[in-house]
């Protein structure tokens, strides 16, 4: 197998205009959009790297990222270690569904975790949370809701049901609805000491 | 092969089960059951269940310092401490409230690991269960004291071996405090020396 | 006079409609609470779309907040069957992460441990697998017997049946005392026998033969470009465990061979495991019998096992994998210094495995998808962490 | 252990009721409540890691059937006991409330595990529910995580002794007019709508996890990203950090 | 030994005798009616309470465990404690369902289950009603058992429902062929459809002359009784109601004393196939030494052991090798059978032992060599090291 340094130059041998960088043992592509490319390379050359082991998404607070584990299943070497980064705002990369089936469930995670959008993804939603929810949870600003508090939006579903609501919790939701917040489980914002 | 013969073996090994049941040992094939209400598995020294607070001798003589140290390191996060104070404001080295969740417990045994006053131990006791799950599963301090003697009863090797180690700590330390008061006596009969010797370390914190 | 051509299917009058129906989230064979929405032609399944997350317990949120021994018992959640499997990939993660050396000994211990582990897993999963296939029960109580005296040697060496919590960085938790490896040797001497009786069983009936035989077949170079690991990955033939082609702890130093299938039908899913259990029990032989004395922690680890919270592995990212009973379980680990991970991830078999589910279950009957998820080998903990 | 496999004895308060109703109806009474408690027949139903047990509790070793309570029904019709073994998801808990609406009466509800009591170990999870109690009630509450088979038999025979104290005029599904149905949950942007219900279940003061054990995440607030672009740092020592000495018990 | 085969029968007589001495003669043929009604209608449900709480324990005790113990001595309580949990239970009939469908079908279901009581011969003179066309009769009233089936299916609008009922129509269909072939050399060699006049034909040889121990006898009853356990939807042939794949099947939406009674109708049809097989092959009530009826409830009652013992151990066919096999393979089987049967009457010494049996064992070895896709196909597995 070879070392890191030795696949960088291999790989910008073989597809020229991509930049890779190293970033400890693992490959960093500077340009998203090369992604297919250099995968393809890595499946297709004497490489061998048949088998897409894991995709994951990562939130570094300044950017996204996706992080690609290959191994060969026919030469039994590994791993290459790719990752690609993103913008937080408007994060996309291009899918490796084509190329690897593997990565369909794992790339579904990966946005519905963190919010990655992957272009060219068969069927890209959300896989673990219901359709309609808000917010990217794995993102590190992802704030929960407070469970014990109930705010307008429940006292009306409740209220709509035929459920009594007590007088206590009611003032509190309209208290809140009035203040136009949500219930939180986390104070926003400020970073507790470690 | 004639078609279901395979049926005809498989269907002889639960006649042989069928059979057996009647007298052979629950390892060859006999009845496995072991009727639970009234016999019972043997307990296996290590299996842990909820904690428990360990007290010497009374329950007013508890082991807990209210250190926190299970709290912070509980994984779920199921212990809530408040430290005693006396009248005066003076923290005491017992806990006031000590509450431990058993609805969010989750068995690890990691507050075991972690005390490092040999304070809080895993218990053998899994017969628990309630309608009310706020009043009767929010274990309190004194819901938790269990005695030493309990500890010894169920888990026999380990209460041993942790009696012998804060015996010999507590041997140390007393040994350490008479050199210390005899040091003192020298120190005062030579009314030379400018130290004291350092306080004894803690016996757990080997 | 116009004329009416007649024909059973689709054309003409005798219009046919597709039945849509919702297995799961609660059904007796769905392993929990999966769900697939299936959409059938007659019996005949013409779509089928896995619902995932009715058990997404954020294992990998909680995990990134928490020490790093804290997430141990979590570990234990994931594939609640082979907790000890899930321990020992997460202790190789961060020991690669913080690169702590693990003594002789626990290597012994750990691999014992996961060898039981896929002991209680392959003989559960057949017993699951005959229950989707209808057998009343039986093979699973005659799996869960043998299970239940695996699980009082988990119990007496880590104190739990199912969340052992076993494994610490840098080694194990407790050491096995000699009575221990005795009642092992034990019941490595008695459960051929009892394989023995559960193949008579099962494996020449010509029901579970008819049933299982040329269904759900997964062909090698999808089950590669797939991603498919384990047992399953192996019936289809592709040589490729990872106990062998990473050699990871000592598994070098056994002797086992890696039991491939040729067709990749689910009757090949279902002896691959069977013979992987047989493989499983050398390797335990050899283990009980070499294991050497020694230390059962690394010496740089013990005050981390007073301090959890203490332990901050350097800077750096770690991905290890080992070769759990439902294939390869991975976890990528990024530290950043502090007593948390920044990220935690874990690969999970379940979930991988089950990209081709409706691959495989496209044109076969209901029945059958029920079995070829069964062959698949999911736990619910672990495809939703 | 006072548990009584077959409930014949008379004791004083049955005398006493035996004083008050009349033969009659305290006979009726107890056979009805003998034909409940001989033949609870759970749901196939299992959430998670308690499941295992639950099914560990149906077979060989332990044997549920022992107390006439192994035919685990799959449909919730024809069943009178669903134990909610394991963790209930937000995704999931609005399944499982329609189970329990479809459930016959008498119905029963056993919360296997930590998880699905308040959340257990998962609590601080943005998808998992503290608690189905939160939409329906509760007979008995069963904490471990998960609990032994053992004591999965000692929570069903709480359970038969609940049984054993009620009485048909004042059991609730014997009054006119009255069905057990709780409102089915509904998903919304962040959770649940509603978070609970308030026929239920209400929020308690001494219970609030916030203000006792502090925030759900803690590293939400790491406010600096690791930096795995910059080389790792030179070997000062192969050991990370050492460990602070736990505090000294001598104040 | 006479008054202990007759005591049934003495005492239905001495009970009208002592009507007859002060009641005129038509109420006295009124209550011999009534009585035999009865005696039908406690024997029905009490044979099925009993047969729950035996298939309970049967099982119980080949899974290696107790089964019902504490309802109680042994357990036998536990059916009356179930009848009375089940009379308590809300009767639930979900929205939309068809109400009239929905709740007639569980009564239509016990009914042709105890009609069939009528003709089944208990002992010798205790058959309760000895038609001249007994053996049609049970058959054409058991087969009803489907519409009531596909009522409750159709009318709980549930599409598992609907699946389990589309399964018992094409389940009943397909077996009721092979059934009714099955019985016919029975009747050709017997030469009367009177099951009484049946189990006379097989006197002889002290009690054991049955036709079960003749090559055509042994293969018909082979053929008829797996008919018979596909016919009242018992495992391996439990497909309407199949628990892994289509949840609980007809019943899903039943509860309370409606379920009972689907329950009920299931057990009271294997009591009667049990009874009639035993009657047509078995030699019914002869048999040397014990009593008439109680030679013909150990027959039935192991024959109902066997179906018990099906259930603990085999796994469900696929719906479509179901029909396979009717068609494929019971249906030529029986109609050779039909001929064995024919040359058997024909011929005469040990000629027509090996006559018959040859004809049936080649058909036997040519089918199963035609249906290759039932027979196991042989696998090879190798191993990497």
């Amino acid at each position: 197998m070879l070392s890191t340094a030795d696949l960088k130059t291999k790989i910008e041998a073989a597809i020229p205009g991509t930049t890779l960088k190293l970033v400890r043992e693992s490959l960093l592509l500077e340009n998203p959009n090369d992604l297919l490319k250099v995968a393809r390379f890595l499946k297709e050359s004497d490489l061998g790297l048949d088998y897409l082991s894991s995709v994951t998404g990562a939130d570094y607070l300044t950017y996204l990222e996706s992080v690609y584990h290959f191994y060969s299943m026919a030469q039994k070497s590994g791993p290459v270690v790719l990752r690609v980064r993103t913008d937080r705002q408007n994060p996309q990369i291009p899918s490796l569904t084509a190329l690897y089936r593997g990565a369909e469930f794992q790339e579904r995670e990966a946005y519905d975790m963190y919010g990655i959008v992957y272009e060219g993804h068969p069927d890209l939603r959300r896989v673990f949370m219901w359709e309609g929810f808000e917010g990217w949870p794995m993102r590190k600003d992802y704030q929960q809701e407070d469970s014990e508090t109930l705010e307008m939006a429940d006292v009306a579903w409740l209220e709509n049901q035929g459920v009594k609501v007590p007088e206590p919790i009611k003032a509190k939701a309209e208290e809140l609805e009035k203040q136009g917040k949500r219930a939180l489980a986390q104070k926003p914002g400020q970073p507790e000491p470690q | 092969m004639i078609f279901g013969t395979g049926i005809l073996q498989g269907l002889m090994v639960t006649l042989k089960n069928f059979v057996t049941s009647y007298f052979k040992a629950p390892d060859e094939g006999g009845i496995f059951t072991v009727e639970y209400p009234e016999k019972r598995l043997p307990e296996k020294e290590r299996f842990r269940n909820f904690p428990f607070l360990l007290y010497d001798k009374n329950p007013e003589n508890l082991r807990c310092v209210a250190c926190d140290i299970c709290a912070k390191e509980c994984p779920p996060k199921c212990i809530y401490i408040v430290r005693e104070f006396d009248k005066d404001g003076k923290p005491l080295k017992r806990p006031a409230v000590f509450d431990i969740d058993f609805t969010v417990c989750m068995n690890c045994g990691i507050c075991e690991e972690a005390c490092p006053f040999d304070a809080i131990y895993m218990d053998h006791e899994f017969e628990i269960a309630s309608a009310d799950r706020h009043a009767k599963l929010l274990y309190h301090r004194d819901d938790l004291l269990k005695s030493n003697e309990y500890f010894h009863k169920i888990r026999p090797t380990d209460a041993s071996a942790i009696d012998a180690r804060r015996r010999e700590a507590e041997e140390k330390k007393k040994a350490a405090e008479a050199a210390a008061l005899a040091a003192q006596k020298a120190k005062e009969a030579a009314a030379a020396q400018a130290k004291p010797p350092e306080p004894p370390k803690p016996a757990a914190g080997a | 006079m116009t004329e009416k051509t007649f024909s059973l299917h689709g054309a003409g009058d005798m219009d046919t409609q597709t039945l849509e129906i919702n297995i799961g989230p609660q059904h007796p064979s769905t392993h929990g609470v999966f769900r697939m929405n299936v959409v059938l032609d007659g019996e005949t399944i013409v779509s089928l779309k896995p619902v995932m997350g009715y058990l997404h317990r954020n294992h990998e949120q909680i995990a990134e907040n928490m020490s790093y021994t804290g997430s141990m018992p979590y570990t234990d959640r994931l594939d609640y069957f082979n907790s000890m499997s899930n321990n020992f990939g997460y202790a190789m993660a961060v020991e690669k992460l913080a690169n702590i050396e693990v003594p002789e000994r626990a290597h012994y211990i750990r691999i014992i441990m996961a060898e039981l582990t896929r002991l209680v897993n392959h003989v559960s999963v057949i017993g699951f697998l005959l229950n989707d296939l209808g057998a009343f029960f039986t093979p699973v109580l005659y799996a869960f017997r043998e299970r239940e005296k695996i699980l009082d040697i988990f119990e007496e060496v880590a104190g739990a049946r199912m969340m052992c919590n076993y494994l610490r960085f840098g080694g194990v938790k407790y050491d096995l005392s000699p009575e221990v490896l005795a009642r092992i040797a034990g019941i490595l001497k008695k459960f051929p026998k009892f394989l023995e009786e559960f193949e008579t069983l099962l494996t020449k009936n010509e029901i579970l033969c008819m049933r299982c035989q040329n269904v759900g077949v997964l062909p090698a170079e999808l089950a590669v470009s797939a991603s498919v690991t384990g047992p399953m990955l192996r019936a289809s033939g592709v040589n490729y465990d990872i106990r062998k082609a990473d050699n990871y702890s000592l598994y070098e130093r056994f002797k086992f061979r890696v039991p491939l299938g040729q067709k990749g039908d689910v009757y090949d899913r279902y002896y691959v495991r069977i013979l992987e259990m047989r493989e499983s029990l050398k390797i335990l032989e050899q283990a009980v019998k070499e294991i050497p004395a020694g230390d059962i922690m690394s010496k740089k680890m013990v005050p981390f096992l007073k301090s959890p919270r203490n332990f901050k592995p350097p800077v750096g990212e770690a991905y290890a994998r080992v070769e759990a009973p439902k294939g390869e379980l991975g976890y990528y680990v990024v530290s950043d210094g502090t007593a948390q991970p920044w990220r935690y991830h874990v690969r999970a078999p379940s979930f991988i495995n089950l990209t081709i589910l409706e691959d495989l279950c496209i044109g076969q009957k209901v029945a059958d998808a029920i079995i070829i998820l069964g062959s698949v080998d999911i736990v619910l903990g672990e495809l939703d962490r | 252990m006072a548990f009584s496999p077959n409930a014949s004895q008379v004791d004083d308060g049955l005398k006493s009721e035996l004083a008050k109703k009349g033969i009659v109806v305290t006979t009726l009474n107890q056979l009805y409540n003998w034909g409940r408690r001989s033949s609870i027949w759970p749901m196939q139903f299992g959430l998670a890691c308690c499941a295992i047990e639950m099914i560990a509790t149906a077979c060989a070793r332990y044997d549920i059937a022992r107390f006439g309570a192994e035919l685990f029904r799959p449909s919730p019709r024809q069943s009178d006991l669903m134990i909610v073994a394991g963790t209930v998801t937000k995704k999931m808990a609005p399944q499982v409330v329609r189970l329990y609406n479809q459930m016959a009466e008498p119905k029963y509800v056993i919360t296997m595990g930590a998880c699905s009591i308040a959340g257990g170990p998962f609590i601080d999870g943005y998808n998992v529910l503290r608690g189905i109690d939160r939409y329906i009630p509760i007979d008995v509450h069963l904490p471990g995580c998960p609990p032994r088979p053992e004591a999965l038999l000692y929570g069903l025979m709480e359970l038969q002794r609940k049984i054993d104290g009620q009485e048909i005029e004042t059991t609730e599904w014997y009054q006119k007019g009255l069905k057990r149905e709780y409102p089915i949950p509904d998903f919304g942007p962040h959770g649940l709508i509603p978070k609970f219900n308030p026929e239920v279940w209400n929020p308690r003061e001494t219970e609030n996890r916030k203000e006792r054990y502090g925030e759900p995440i803690l590293i939400g607030r790491k406010d600096k990203a690791p930096n795995l672009d910059l080389p790792p740092a030179p070997p000062r020592s192969a050991a990370p950090a050492p460990a602070a000495p736990p505090p000294e018990p001598a104040s | 030994m006479e008054t202990l085969d007759q005591i049934f029968v003495l005492s239905k007589k001495g009970i009208l005798d002592f009507l007859g001495t002060f009641l005129p003669e038509w109420v006295v043929t009124l209550a011999c009616v009534a009585i035999t009604i009865k005696a039908i209608a406690v024997l029905g449900p009490v044979t099925m309470m009993y047969l729950t709480l035996m298939e309970r324990k049967v099982i119980g005790r080949m899974q290696n465990r107790i089964g019902p113990n504490r309802v109680g001595k042994w357990g036998l309580l536990q059916p009356l404690a179930d009848g009375v949990k089940m009379l308590t239970k809300e009767d639930i009939v979900p929205h939309g369902a068809d109400a009239v469908s929905h709740f007639l079908a569980p009564i239509l279901i016990v009914i042709p289950s105890l009609l069939a009581f009528a003709v089944i011969p208990f002992g010798r003179g205790m058959t309760p009603v000895d038609l001249n066309v007994g053996v049609l009769f049970f058959i054409a009233v058991s087969s009803t058992t489907t519409i009531a089936i596909f009522m409750a299916s159709w009318g709980s609008r549930n599409k598992f429902s609907v699946l389990g009922g589309m399964r018992s129509a094409a389940q009943m269909i397909s077996y009721e062929v092979p059934m009714v072939l099955s019985v016919v050399p029975v009747i050709l060699i017997a030469g009367s459809l009177s099951t009484n006049d049946i189990v006379l034909a097989q006197a002889g040889w002290g009690g054991l002359k049955w036709f079960v121990f003749t090559p055509w006898g042994f293969f018909a009853f082979i053929i008829f009784f797996l008919c018979g356990v596909a016919e009242c939807n018992r495992s391996p042939f439990d497909l309407p109601e199949g628990e892994s794949e289509i949840v609980a099947g007809f019943h899903t939406e039943y509860s309370g004393m409606k379920f009972a009674l689907f329950y009920m109708a299931e057990f009271m049809n294997s009591f009667t196939v049990s009874g009639l097989a035993a009657t047509l092959f078995l030699g019914g009530w002869q048999g040397p030494f014990l009593p008439s009826w109680l030679w013909f409830f150990l027959k039935t009652y192991a024959l109902i052991f066997v179906m018990i013992w099906f259930r603990g151990t085999l796994p469900r066919i696929r719906v479509d090798q179901l029909m396979g096999l009717a068609w494929k393979f019971l249906m030529p089987l029986t109609l050779v059978n039909i001929l064995a049967a024919g040359l058997w009457y024909f011929t005469e010494g040990a000629a027509r032992w090996l006559i018959t049996a040859s004809i049936l064992a080649g058909s036997f070895w040519l089918l199963t060599k035609l249906n290759r896709g039932y027979t196991p196909e042989k696998r090879v597995y190798l191993f990497a090291e």
